[in-house]
């Protein structure tokens, strides 16, 4: 079978800057698979690339076979693939269910809207208590799991996370790992971009290790958690 | 003269002028929410709207009120064309080239008016125009209470349509985070089409709406101009509901100071709330109750 | 060093362009050229456009009939007209281009006092003799200048003739003694003429004149109903206003909406005129206003102005073309009567001269020493329903009758 | 003030080109000091040289802050026209013109710091659409102050004027010390911080840029050319009024100048300013109905087309006709390519 | 002897977030100083506070003794603290030598007494190696030149104190060792550095010390190789195993 997603030699550049070089990596349906690296290697690059923010210089993305990296971001969207921003970027004067709602903003998924609806707010419980309210007052831990609820809102095949533990305490880390691996099970696909190595890889089935805008590394989480070049990669030891 | 019947028929005259305002306002708001730009046609259009609205009188006999719905399909189209082969294309260079092709557009706009129309003074009168409601004592011009009435209910319609639509949903949505918007599938182009269109049929409404006060010329517009940039200013520029209260804010400071100071000093009184609304509460007034937002 | 050659070029082309642009054209017959610099757009727009008008028409008269003839040579004379957009510099700058570009031998004015002012300053330095018909605040003749004659009566006459028609008819019974006034005007020369006129008259005659509200205005306001509270709270019995063209049309409207009524409302010149009677309909009945000119004057020459404009332009015409029509024959018969195309000349026999058959009350139009016109022809008419007006001051005027007073509340 | 008037050796590539640059400047100004004397009665001449000199030092002036530090301002009528009315009064007074025109320059600077002050502190258009509203509030109570201005009849001015020689002559004067303010300012320490500070405020204030002093600093000194600008003008006019000297068009002249001449540049808003009055003159006289149509169409045009304005189009000939491929324009939101004359060739 | 750098109980608060929380750092002079800690930790902010982006909400900072709270970016940097972006903001319509120039002859505060801005900034061109790229504009640069010339310029207003926002990320291995090495060089002219870094290598090649915060927290201090091992930072880094939590 092939993979749910390809990506196959990407290079891309924010305007003379070069940003990645060559990236390949796959996911298989069902999988969650986890984008490694430091800050400035190209992880969010490669995300905005998928999700058509940005067009690559060359190479191709395939979802479930089909090249899709010359589709306009909505049509990206529509086709199956979802991001979730790091910083969340929620609309703050926005309730929290116009935020949902607007998830399904593609005619595809509007059909579906009050269906999706209760599985997210079945997800997220806290979320259906404060459905009224404005997306910018709620907590940090709450946006986050709104930022990824809006994101499920579409009925993604895939699901891409950038950084979802950032600015977290460590319990509302756990709460949202918990949640990522519920949505995985349910059969959500999973494209996890993580500063927090090891959960990432406790949570991950595979990982890929990028550094300045190539892959270097990739493996199960097993391996990697394993590898002492990881260690070294992010403490210098 | 500070009369308690004086004081409140001033009053009932600034509340009917604010919702006048808002209307004449919303449409300044929503392009500049969107587009993040000051539309220095906005005159151009509330002047063409009062000038269509002088045609389908003439043509049709077509009430102004019902001209004034008639323009918001005709303008939206035309604001929607002029997006797509003008405005869209200077967009992404410097803010300052949109502002001028935008001043450029009104240049345009107010000459081939005077082209046609010529620079006379034109004027719409109505079986209504002259017809006056007895309230509580006071009499309220029929037309104010029209228009008035009209501006409330189209707020209406347009805080539904902002609130409770797909499209304006997303064209809030784009007004706060356009990014955010294109990872949900949201194509800013086209919201921003639309906002350009809805501002431009708004402001050709609000145009229709000053016929049943105003006579018109094609230099008319410009005031009125500057009193929406200093209403959305009060309103905090990227806030909808806020619009209603810097028209409201206006509206009162404008009427009431005139019984203390020289009425040729009037509109100084816009002028200097729209400096000093950007100096001291870039927020606008909302900032003064939602400060917490970092 | 190429570019900066290359940069010189584009320096150059615009005033290549120019020369070339303006290379007039060698006229047949010889010609005598007259500029007038107007406002065919902005502000005084429509007014500048009726100016236009009349001038042409008086132009059209001379040609039709075979040309100027001066001092035994028939001349063909030629209209620049230039546009500056109601915007005083550029007016000023065209008037003087008019003179050392286009050559033109005589100047007519433009419109507004403002503009007038602007340009004044210009005729002197040529001596280019300038007549106008457009700025009627004495401001303009208090400079001394030689070459500038003016046909419109001062607005302060304006406001002492309003004032002594409200004299009679209290004397007459029909307005309370004494009688309140709510005088609002606006901000400028005009205005500031008219109030002084009423203020003077009031304080001359205390026991017939109360002022209880004055108030100025901005030009071209867009909302007067903050300034009509005050008018209403002030309870006078009559209310004047001198205002320009549209700021009468946006007042009074908000007025009748308002529901406001007195005894007597005049807005100066404003009230016949045909727009002001269009925008506002039955609202404009029963106004007072004083005039340079009505065609409800009887007289052959206005009744002959009359029918030829209504003719050529499907309108019933205003003070503004009658008095811009008068403007340029004045001109013209100076012109006549120098018997050369010499400045000084004309200048002088403007200056000396006796215009008659001018379509100004009185027919006649001589020019006192500082170039304003002598006397004060004025008639006060009152708008009558059914687009009609009634002369009701002078009453010396064969064609005066009296005035409806208390004006009848509108229905 | 002794740190910012030390000179940088600043231009590269091309050492000539700035010394070129004012050597055509030079050259330029004597040739046009010259028809007075060729054409001394040639006064529709006199006239257009007059006009034009005045907007090119007002463009010039306006580009300082305008165009260098990419602060848009609509309000610069103020300065015009307090200086028109500081003349109009001094000269009443019986001082003699030209002595009035540095206290004009004076009045309109000293009044740039107090707008400048809060204002100059808002970002980009909020800026802009503040000095609008100080523009057109200043130009109301002008006409509500009538013991000083004259209110709405404006004030009348001694008809005794100085010949048109002389007002060729004194323009062509401001001009040329405008082009040395503004092209000294470019090449200067000042020009450079008002330039870092346009394409990125806070790097600039962070590596060392008092970004609010120096903003100050090219308003004032705006407003004072523009300020004498404006006595020279009432000088001429022989009469003031609020509507004219503070009008909205009068502000958006200078906007226009420097756009269609090219932001930032110091040979831009000469050039902008002869096809902006010629233009305006031509089309004046000859469309005397559509010359506003014709204006705003052209202006579209432009930006359509040439966001750079005139210096951008000759640079861009300029380097057709070498041969050399035309610089990639750079991307980011600051946009406008300040390419001075004095680098292009070098580029 | 005076501390280059000084901080007491800084706090800065960002609405409800605590973004730097109670630190208080000594940084002596003539050292290279390691600031690390997982993204959001508030490094950038604890930057800002220092050269003055950011007003702290509590707490002092001192230049060598003197106080420095609450200045504005231009006053601290013409005292000698300059920063460096994390994102590289060069000038981009102007060249790489104007850009340097701009420091130089802005930012230096009189330091370079004898030399012209020009000269300066050609020196510093030539120390960092971009004096070939002088003329070229900014906007044309790699991202490692673009990072370089980040450096150039805050070292052209000769600082006493450079704080280095993440100066090798996204380069590659050689440029970042070049970096590295024009960083040491940088120290050895005695300029303190204090550094955010996420290549740990680098920092502990580097570092004289390691400060660690986190949630705005400073939970370590102390030689690269002590706080390395120190459970709570591995913690802060690699995170704790979930089924520990």
């Amino acid at each position: 079978m092939a993979p749910l997603l390809e990506v196959e030699k990407i290079a891309a550049a924010y305007g003379e800057v070069r940003a990645l070089w060559d990236v390949s990596f796959s996911v298989q349906t069902g999988e969650i698979v986890t984008l490694l690296g430091a800050n400035g290697a190209g992880k969010t690059t490669t995300m905005r690339v998928i999700s058509g923010l940005l067009r690559p210089l060359g190479g191709e993305v395939r979802l479930g076979g089909r090249p899709i990296h010359r589709l306009p971001a909505p049509r990206i969207v529509a086709s199956g693939i979802v991001q979730i921003p790091e910083g969340r970027r929620l609309w703050p004067r926005m309730s929290v269910l116009e935020n949902l709602e607007l998830g399904a903003y593609l005619p595809e998924s509007r059909a579906r809207r009050a269906q999706t609806l209760d599985w997210v707010f079945s997800l997220f419980p806290r979320l259906a208590e404060r459905r009224a309210q404005l997306a910018g007052t709620l907590s940090g831990g709450e946006q986050q799991m709104l930022a990824i609820g809006r994101g499920l809102m579409s009925r993604p095949r895939l699901l891409m996370l950038d950084e979802p533990s950032l600015g977290l305490a460590p319990i509302l880390v756990r709460e949202v790992f918990e949640i990522v691996r519920k949505i995985n099970a349910e059969g959500v696909t999973v494209l996890l971009v993580e500063q927090n190595v090891r959960q990432a890889l406790e949570l991950a089935t595979r990982g890929y290790v990028l550094e300045t805008g190539r892959i270097t590394r990739s493996g199960t989480a097993a391996e990697l958690l394993q590898d002492p070049e990881i260690k070294r990669a992010y403490l210098g030891m | 003269m500070l009369t308690a019947p004086n004081l409140i028929s001033v009053g009932i005259a600034a509340l009917l002028t604010a919702g006048l305002y808002a209307v004449m306002s919303y449409g300044l708001a929503i392009i500049y929410g969107v587009m993040k730009v000051i539309n220095l046609s906005h005159a151009g259009f509330l002047m063409l709207g009062a000038f269509m609205t002088l045609v389908y009188f003439q043509r049709w006999h077509l009430d102004p009120l019902l001209g004034a719905l008639l323009n918001l399909p005709v303008f939206f189209a035309a604001g929607w064309v002029l997006y797509a082969v003008l405005v869209r294309r200077v967009m992404t260079s410097l803010p300052i080239a949109s502002l001028l092709l935008l001043f450029a557009l009104w240049l345009v706009l107010q000459n081939v008016a005077l082209a046609i129309w010529g620079s006379e003074d034109q004027s719409i009168i109505t079986a209504y125009t002259y017809k006056a409601l007895p309230v509580l004592g006071f009499r309220i011009p029929l037309t104010r209470l029209l228009v008035f009435g009209v501006a409330l209910a189209t707020l209406g319609v347009l805080h539904f349509v902002l609130g409770h639509t797909y499209v304006g949903k997303a064209l809030r949505a784009t007004v706060q985070d356009p990014q955010a918007g294109v990872l949900v599938g949201i194509d800013t182009e086209r919201i921003s089409a639309v906002a350009f269109g809805l501002g431009t049929a708004f402001a050709a409404f609000a145009g229709s709406l000053l016929t049943l006060l105003f006579s018109f010329t094609p230099d008319f517009g410009g005031p009125f101009q500057l009193k929406s940039f200093t209403i959305i200013v009060l309103g905090g520029l990227e806030n909808f509901a806020g619009v209603t209260v810097g028209a409201a804010i206006l509206s009162f400071v404008e009427s009431y100071a005139v019984l203390f100071m020289k009425a040729s000093l009037q509109n100084v009184i816009a002028y200097a709330l729209l400096v000093v609304a950007l100096i001291v509460m870039p927020g606008g007034v909302a900032q003064l109750w939602t400060r917490s937002r970092s | 060093m190429q570019r900066w050659l290359l940069r010189g070029a584009a320096l150059a082309i615009p005033a290549l362009l120019l020369t070339l642009a303006t290379a007039g054209q060698p006229a047949t017959m010889p010609e005598i050229k007259i500029g007038t610099v107007l406002p065919l757009t902005g502000a005084f727009g429509a007014s500048g456009n009726y100016f236009k008008q009349g001038y042409t028409m008086a132009i059209d008269d001379v040609n039709k009939a075979g040309g100027l003839a001066v001092g035994g040579q028939k001349y063909q004379v030629s209209l620049t007209v230039l546009d500056d957009g109601s915007d005083g510099t550029r007016s000023r700058s065209l008037v003087e281009k008019l003179v050392t570009d286009q050559h033109v031998n005589f100047l007519l004015g433009g419109y507004d006092t403002s503009l007038v002012e602007a340009q004044e300053v210009v005729p002197d330095q040529y001596k280019i003799p300038y007549v106008e018909g457009g700025g009627a605040a004495s401001e303009i003749f208090k400079r001394g200048y030689k070459y500038v004659f003016g046909t419109l009566a001062t607005v302060y006459d304006m406001g002492k003739i309003t004032m002594d028609f409200i004299a009679y008819e209290i004397s007459q019974g029909k307005l309370p003694k004494p009688v309140s006034l709510a005088v609002v005007w606006e901000n400028t020369d005009h205005g500031k003429d008219y109030i002084n006129a009423v203020l003077d008259q009031a304080k001359a005659h205390p026991d017939l004149f109360k002022v209880v509200l004055n108030q100025s205005f901005q030009l071209n306001g867009s909302d007067f109903s903050p300034l009509l509270q005050q008018v209403k709270a002030s309870n006078a019995t009559v209310f004047l206003s001198d205002a320009h063209l549209p700021d009468f049309i946006t007042m009074h409207r908000q007025y009748l909406q308002a529901g406001m009524h007195h005894e007597l409302v005049s807005y100066g010149a404003r009230g016949p005129d045909q727009k002001g009677r269009q925008a506002l309909g039955p609202g404009a009945d029963y106004l007072i206003a004083a005039l340079w000119w009505t065609p409800a004057l009887k007289d052959p020459a206005s009744q002959l102005f009359t029918d030829r404009y209504t003719k050529e332009y499907h309108a019933v015409p205003d003070w503004f073309q009658a008095l811009s029509y008068d403007t340029a024959r004045v001109l013209l018969q100076a012109i006549r009567n120098a018997g050369t195309l010499q400045g000084p000349a004309v200048r002088d026999a403007l200056a000396r001269g006796v215009f008659r058959n001018a379509l100004v009350p009185g027919g006649v139009i001589r020019f006192g020493p500082n170039g304003q016109i002598a006397g004060s022809p004025y008639v006060m008419v009152q708008n009558m329903p059914g687009n009609t007006v009634r002369i009701v001051w002078p009453r010396k005027l064969p064609e005066t009758r009296d005035a409806i007073l208390p004006m009848p509340r509108m229905q | 003030m002794r740190a910012l008037s030390a000179r940088l050796p600043w231009a590269r590539g091309a050492p000539w080109a700035p010394r070129a640059s004012a050597l055509a400047a030079l050259a330029l100004g004597i040739l046009l000091a010259l028809v007075p004397a060729v054409a001394p009665r040639d006064i529709t001449l006199l006239n257009l040289g007059f006009f034009t000199f005045l907007y090119v030092a007002q463009g010039l002036a306006w580009n300082v802050l305008g165009g260098y530090a990419g602060y848009v301002s609509f309000g610069y009528a103020a300065f015009f026209g307090l200086g028109a009315y500081t003349t109009a009064l001094l000269w009443l007074a019986g001082w003699p013109p030209l002595a009035t025109y540095p206290v004009a320059g004076i009045v309109a600077a000293a009044f740039s710091l107090i707008v400048g002050v809060p204002t100059l502190r808002l970002v980009g258009p909020y800026f802009s659409i503040a000095t609008i509203g100080v523009g057109e509030a200043m130009r109301v109570l002008m006409l509500n102050l009538d013991r000083i201005t004259g209110g709405a009849s404006g004030l009348n001015l001694p008809t005794a004027v100085p010949s048109k020689t002389w007002f060729y002559t004194t323009s062509l004067l401001f001009a040329a010390v405008a082009f040395a303010v503004a092209a000294w300012v470019r090449g200067s320490r000042v020009g450079l911080g008002l330039m870092a500070l346009r394409m990125d405020l806070e790097a600039a204030e962070s590596l060392g840029v008092r970004t609010a002093l120096f903003k100050n600093v090219a308003h004032s000194l705006g407003a004072f050319l523009v300020g004498a600008c404006g006595g020279l003008y009432a000088t001429f006019l022989q009469y003031v009024h609020p509507d004219t000297v503070f009008s909205f068009t009068e502000s958006i002249s200078l906007v226009l100048i420097a756009l269609i001449g090219g932001l930032g540049t110091v040979w831009g808003p000469v050039l902008g300013a002869v096809v902006f009055y010629a233009v305006q003159d031509y089309l004046q006289t000859s469309y005397p109905t559509f010359h506003l149509l014709v204006y705003g169409v052209l202006l579209i045009l432009i930006l359509l087309f040439e966001p750079k304005g005139l210096a951008g189009l000759a640079e861009r000939a300029w380097r057709r006709m070498r041969g050399a491929p035309a610089r990639l324009a750079p991307a980011g939101p600051s946009g406008a390519e300040p390419a001075a004359p004095g680098r292009g060739g070098a580029g | 002897m005076t501390a280059a750098l000084a901080l007491e109980h800084v706090t800065k608060r960002f609405g409800g977030l605590l973004a730097v929380s109670d630190v208080s750092i000594e940084v002596a002079p003539g050292q290279i100083t390691g600031l690390i800690g997982p993204n959001g930790a508030g490094k950038t902010t604890l930057f800002r506070v220092i050269s003055g982006g950011l007003r702290p909400s509590a707490g002092r900072v001192f230049f060598e003794g003197r106080e420095i709270t609450g200045w504005s970016p231009h006053a601290v940097c013409r005292l000698g603290v300059c920063a460096t972006h994390q994102i590289v903001r060069p000038f981009p319509d102007l060249t790489v030598l104007e850009n340097v120039l701009v420091a130089a002859a802005f930012g230096s505060g009189g330091r370079l007494a004898p030399r012209s801005p020009r000269a300066e900034a050609e020196e510093v061109l030539e120390f960092t190696g971009l004096a070939s790229r002088g003329d070229a504009p900014a906007a044309a640069l790699t991202l490692a030149q673009r990072k370089r010339l980040e450096i150039a310029r805050a070292l052209a207003t000769r600082p006493s104190v450079l704080l280095l926002d993440e100066a090798l990320a996204g380069l590659t291995p050689t440029e970042s060792q070049q970096a590295v090495a024009l960083i040491r060089r940088i120290r050895d002219r005695g300029v303190t550095i204090v550094m955010i870094e996420h290549v740990m290598r680098a920092v502990m090649d580097l570092s004289d010390r390691v400060l660690v915060l986190n949630y705005g927290r400073l939970i370590a201090d102390g030689p690269p190789r002590a706080v390395t091992s120190d459970p709570q930072v591995i913690e802060a880094y690699l995170g704790r195993a979930l089924e520990e939590a």
